[in-house]
């Protein structure tokens, strides 16, 4: 079938056998996260789990472009993947995923999935979808106006290309050729609608209508999506605008914990990708490429399971927020 | 006559008027396949087919505006809007849009359209699953808000929702849809919208409530009574816009009192309304300050229990405000 | 310079003389019931004015495809070419623009070039651009669900296009091939600002990305423009989805009477498009053609005259609604 | 020292503002080139250039978005709105997304920006030209929403609305844009937000008003003064949300009156909220019903000029109903 490893080969991308184990445990670390949260659900601990299986590859690869703090990052509620590469840690997805004060996103006002750090620049998310595009072009047109090497990337699933805050932050973005990449993550369904019910034409080829590149790339092959993310990145950086990228993927999980994805797709579809799940592929390649045997693959594994281990039973511990603290924060100050 | 929750109220005075009626039809994101996040409209697609029950891009402005060009050629469209939180982008369609059809075009046109809109602070839904609304949509002429609370209401209101050749915002609490069954009836029947009921009569005071506060507000009603011999007289506007003041005033004058109970953050909210309503045409029958309860000022319900739980009025909190009123 | 007569033939086309001869004659007539609103702004006797001029040819062409009070169409504020072709009178237009009783669009309540018409099938139109979009599609989809061959034509500007609400529409009638046309009428300002700050890309490139054809057209070619709606019309009517239509053209006036645009444009644009004005194209055309000498231009210029006198004579002498007619029709009844 | 008009004196707040501090900006459509469509920001681009004072496309959730984007990335961003009835579109970005950075980052992150709003009605302005939408924003925790309507407040509310690390809403009424003018200080001052002005003192009622409706409500109150010896306080509480409460409970406190004046549609319209406040809240000091005074109920004022002025309360309606509270 389709488990083959990535097409693109490391070294004519540029990238060190280093860089290619930092990718593949964040890719790991985040699957192994997200597949505590579910159990954590099971348990009913966890009220409400959003995934990223299945797109790690699309979101490590995009993201290992980005300079932590120093560009901005507007990711959506299945980027973990991102925003764990960019610092984030397990603890504080933990802590977020059981709402408690700590939570690095919100000190548990929000849902999981809502990423937010001051310091590393991801810009606070929310749910409503597409939102974000609009604010992207805005941070973008701030480092172009100070003459700055800044870039924003900006993603989003493939639903959030239906709204009409993407198409106008494209074509501002067009106009002023700003340095914004546009990460569409799609993953073939909006809860339950299939991308022939959302998506008229094809996402990535809009871009010309705009302007702008637009391509299209394999979301599980990591370093294929890094490439051209990369391409994307030095675009922006250059000064020569915005681009357009597509990652087709798979959402490897039910939309969320809330819903059960039997009422609409079929196992056998679900099947199928599970052979193109980006992690199995990113290992063979490593494993052809003599960077990854059995041993390190288990030893890679044994230190993310105590990771995990420990940041959810950290997490767990973890005091919630006051009630009181509902009623704080609502203005800035001074 | 089997007894229903509010969901499947609606779900059934939906799949009715759409066998009456070929024109309706339902629209929305994850309606079709699905049958809705919530499962108000599961079995409509296998029944109607797909286009009468329509899966639409994630697009809300859209989904209004489409659903108005629908109304205008010879189409009943319900819209779903698949948290009330996320209407915004539908605004401009439904307040500047819809709601002017008519006054705009001298009466020409109109837009005989419903918008479902589930809405109201959920566990776990935090600040973009729990908002209430509808302060956003009581200022728009053209527009009319409804939001019944029971089951039989419901089904009779959504069908007279679909029935109206205005475009009607139809918001329904979520932590209330599965709360409570009630007998619904079978036949076709219809309640009319603008007409507010009477849940309790009452002399002591008098409560407009609606949604997930208006229980628990009969709940407090009735342990007062029964603990204290202070008979509250709850009043459930079921349509907020235009509002059946009437039956307010009535109530007013007779108690004397007025307490509005709504989940909406206070200042701002549609309780204003009805408390100024109140203080101007009940002002001589008034023995106690117009008094409201509502959510703190904060953009909406956290996510963690705790923080939720503080935002929502409770019942211990619509005790004391009913016993302050009432002793005042 | 570029007075140059119509492109495409008539014959090739499939119109006939009198074919052409009412599209000369509806555009004159829009012209100058434009040019006489100007003079009753001037006189202090129409508060505002909102022009068609220069646009006669992308109206009249495009509208002479449809079926009266058949097909739906949702015009904007400059499309007195579209709806005096189908059936609006200088009559209504004036008492329109002076807000009189009879105004066959709002009694008076909104402002001129809100067209609206229950027996044409005109949509109440309003000010906030774009909305009409998606509005269309629905109109569209009804046509579609009940198998019926009606179509619907939606128009704007082309910084109508820069609103998610276009996006958003054009989506959805690509997914269902809605039987719906766009019509970019691309004027080169919104107001005072111009294409090359409103629109990245190009307009009619964009219909690729959603599926569906775009074509962009000299706007000034009444037979050019006739063509590619007849061509777009068709398409729909065969149920094959929808078209974008642009129709590159160039607003002669200013925005409306409340602007001054020596702001921000030169004289000698607007003096180059002078050269290109699509009515002196299309006279020059019928005349080549011999379908037009100097008597027989005299005597429409003279019962257009009489029209335009007796309209405006009747509209000024007409009178206001009551006032308390303000609060008459809120709300729909039965 | 010089004498100034509305217009003038926020533009003149704008430039001040931008010389002060290079991250302050301004976009919107026609603000550039043209200076805007009530020439308010007429003169900047040329002193700023064209990335400072920016033409935006026509697409108002981009304005606000990218306002939103700018602000969290080191800018000052003054957005135009070119008239409120096209704010629909931002509402979103305004209140589900910059009102509530602050809240849902835990304090993180704040969105330091200004949205400037021309609303009201005026002659020819018709249903999309004229509305009054403070209703809309001001049940929305996060946001502020300011509204003055003297030149020297408009212009130290301007700089202290861009100074202030939220995001503001400026609400300016159209037709008082060239209403007055009166002298405005040259040296830098600001005016804060949430500071109610009493305009003029008196003991027999409180009007509450802001905008155009100020400016008629003071010359009523002038003239019956004269004509009456009735003396009204006129409070006009300059930024509406959070509302500075405390200045007009005080006012009615003393006079035991209160007769809220705007020109929105009155039902749902703010007036109500501050009824509420009153009705609640001085309830003891009452000496008549608590009054409002607004449009009559329709989608906005028409094109018509007799129907434009049966909307917009004239100055004989305000005069009627400050007797008939001053007498009751
Ligand atoms: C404006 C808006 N409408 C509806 C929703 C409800 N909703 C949440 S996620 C989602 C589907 C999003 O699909 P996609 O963008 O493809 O992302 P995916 O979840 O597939 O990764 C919907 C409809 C929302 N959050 N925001
Ligand atoms: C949503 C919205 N924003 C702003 C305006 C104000 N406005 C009216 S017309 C116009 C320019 C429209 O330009 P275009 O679409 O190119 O049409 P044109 O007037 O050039 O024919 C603007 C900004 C509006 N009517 N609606
Ligand atoms: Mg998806
Ligand atoms: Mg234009």
């Amino acid at each position: 079938m389709d488990l083959k490893g990535a097409r693109t080969g490391h070294g004519s991308v540029g990238l060190e056998s280093d860089d290619l184990l930092r990718m593949y445990r964040c890719m790991l670390l985040a699957r192994k996260v997200d597949e505590r949260s579910w159990i954590l659900n099971r348990q009913g601990k966890a009220a409400f789990v959003i995934s990223c299986q299945g797109q790690e590859a699309a979101q490590v690869g995009t993201a290992y472009n980005l300079r932590p703090g120093h560009d901005y990052v507007y990711p959506y509620y299945r980027d973990s993947g991102i925003t764990l590469l960019l610092g984030q840690t397990a603890r504080g997805q933990f802590l977020s995923l059981l709402g408690k004060k700590e939570d690095p996103n919100s000190a548990g006002r929000q849902m999981p999935g809502h990423y937010s750090s001051r310091e590393l620049n991801i810009v606070t998310a929310s749910a409503p979808v597409g939102v974000q595009y609009p604010q992207a072009t805005g941070s973008a047109l701030a480092f172009k106006m100070r003459g700055e090497d800044g870039v924003v990337l900006a993603c989003g699933g493939e639903a959030s290309t239906s709204g009409g805050d993407c198409h106008e932050a494209m074509n501002f973005a067009g106009i002023h050729d700003l340095p914004v990449v546009f990460l569409i993550e799609n993953n073939a369904y909006a809860i339950s609608v299939p991308e022939k019910m959302q998506v008229a034409g094809s996402i990535y080829k809009r871009a010309e209508g705009y302007g702008f590149p637009g391509v299209e790339v394999d979301g599980n092959d990591v370093l294929a999506v890094y490439e051209a993310a990369r391409d994307a990145f030095e675009r922006a950086r250059r000064g020569e605008g915005p681009t357009l990228i597509e990652a087709r993927t798979y959402r490897m999980t039910a939309h969320s914990s809330d819903d059960d994805d039997r009422r609409y797709r079929e196992r056998e579809e679900i099947e199928g990708w599970r052979q193109k799940d980006p992690i199995i592929r990113f290992e063979k390649y490593l494993e052809e490429a003599g960077l990854l045997d059995d041993e390190s693959k288990e030893e890679i594994a044994a230190s993310i399971k105590d990771e995990v281990d420990e940041a959810s039973e950290y997490a767990e511990q973890a005091p919630y927020a006051d009630p009181e603290e509902a009623v704080e924060r609502v203005y800035a100050e001074g | 006559m089997t007894t229903k929750n509010l969901l499947q109220a609606i779900g059934e005075g939906l799949a009715e008027e759409m066998r009456s009626d070929e024109t309706v039809m339902v629209l929305g994101e994850d309606v079709g396949r699905a049958g809705g996040v919530f499962r108000v409209t599961q079995g409509l697609m296998d029944e109607f087919g797909p286009f009468r029950v329509m899966d639409t891009p994630l697009a809300e402005s859209l989904i209004a505006g489409a659903a108005i060009g629908l109304s205008v050629n010879g189409m009943r469209p319900v819209a779903e809007i698949q948290f009330a939180d996320f209407i915004p982008p539908a605004f401009d369609q439904i307040v500047n849009e819809a709601a002017r059809f008519h006054y705009r075009s001298n009466g020409a046109w109109s837009c005989p359209m419903t918008i479902r809109v589930p809405y109201g602070a959920v566990p776990g839904g935090a600040l973009y699953h729990s908002q209430s609304v509808e302060a956003w949509f009581c200022n728009t002429p053209g527009l009319k808000v409804v939001a019944p609370t029971f089951p039989a209401d419901a089904k009779g209101m959504i069908k007279s929702a679909i029935r109206d050749p205005n475009p009607v915002l139809f918001l329904e609490h979520k932590r209330t849809y599965r709360l409570i069954k009630e007998d619904v009836p079978e036949e076709d029947y219809s309640v009319p919208l603008g007409k507010a009921r009477v849940h309790r009569g009452g002399t002591d005071l008098t409560v407009v409530s609606y949604g997930l506060m208006l229980h628990t507000a009969l709940e407090v009603a009735r342990k007062i009574s029964n603990e204290y011999d202070i008979e509250v007289e709850v009043v459930e506007p079921r349509t907020l816009y235009p509002l059946d003041k009437e039956t307010i005033l009535d109530s007013v004058k007779k108690t004397g009192k007025l307490l509005v109970i709504s989940e909406a953050n206070l200042t701002g909210s549609f309780s204003g309304e009805i408390a100024a309503i109140v203080a101007r045409e009940a002002f001589e029958w008034l023995d106690g300050p117009v008094m409201r309860l509502g959510a703190p000022d904060v953009p909406a319900a956290a996510f963690a229990k705790p923080m939720l739980d503080f935002f929502v009025p409770s019942a211990e909190k619509i005790e004391a405000a009913m016993l302050e009123l009432a002793r005042y």
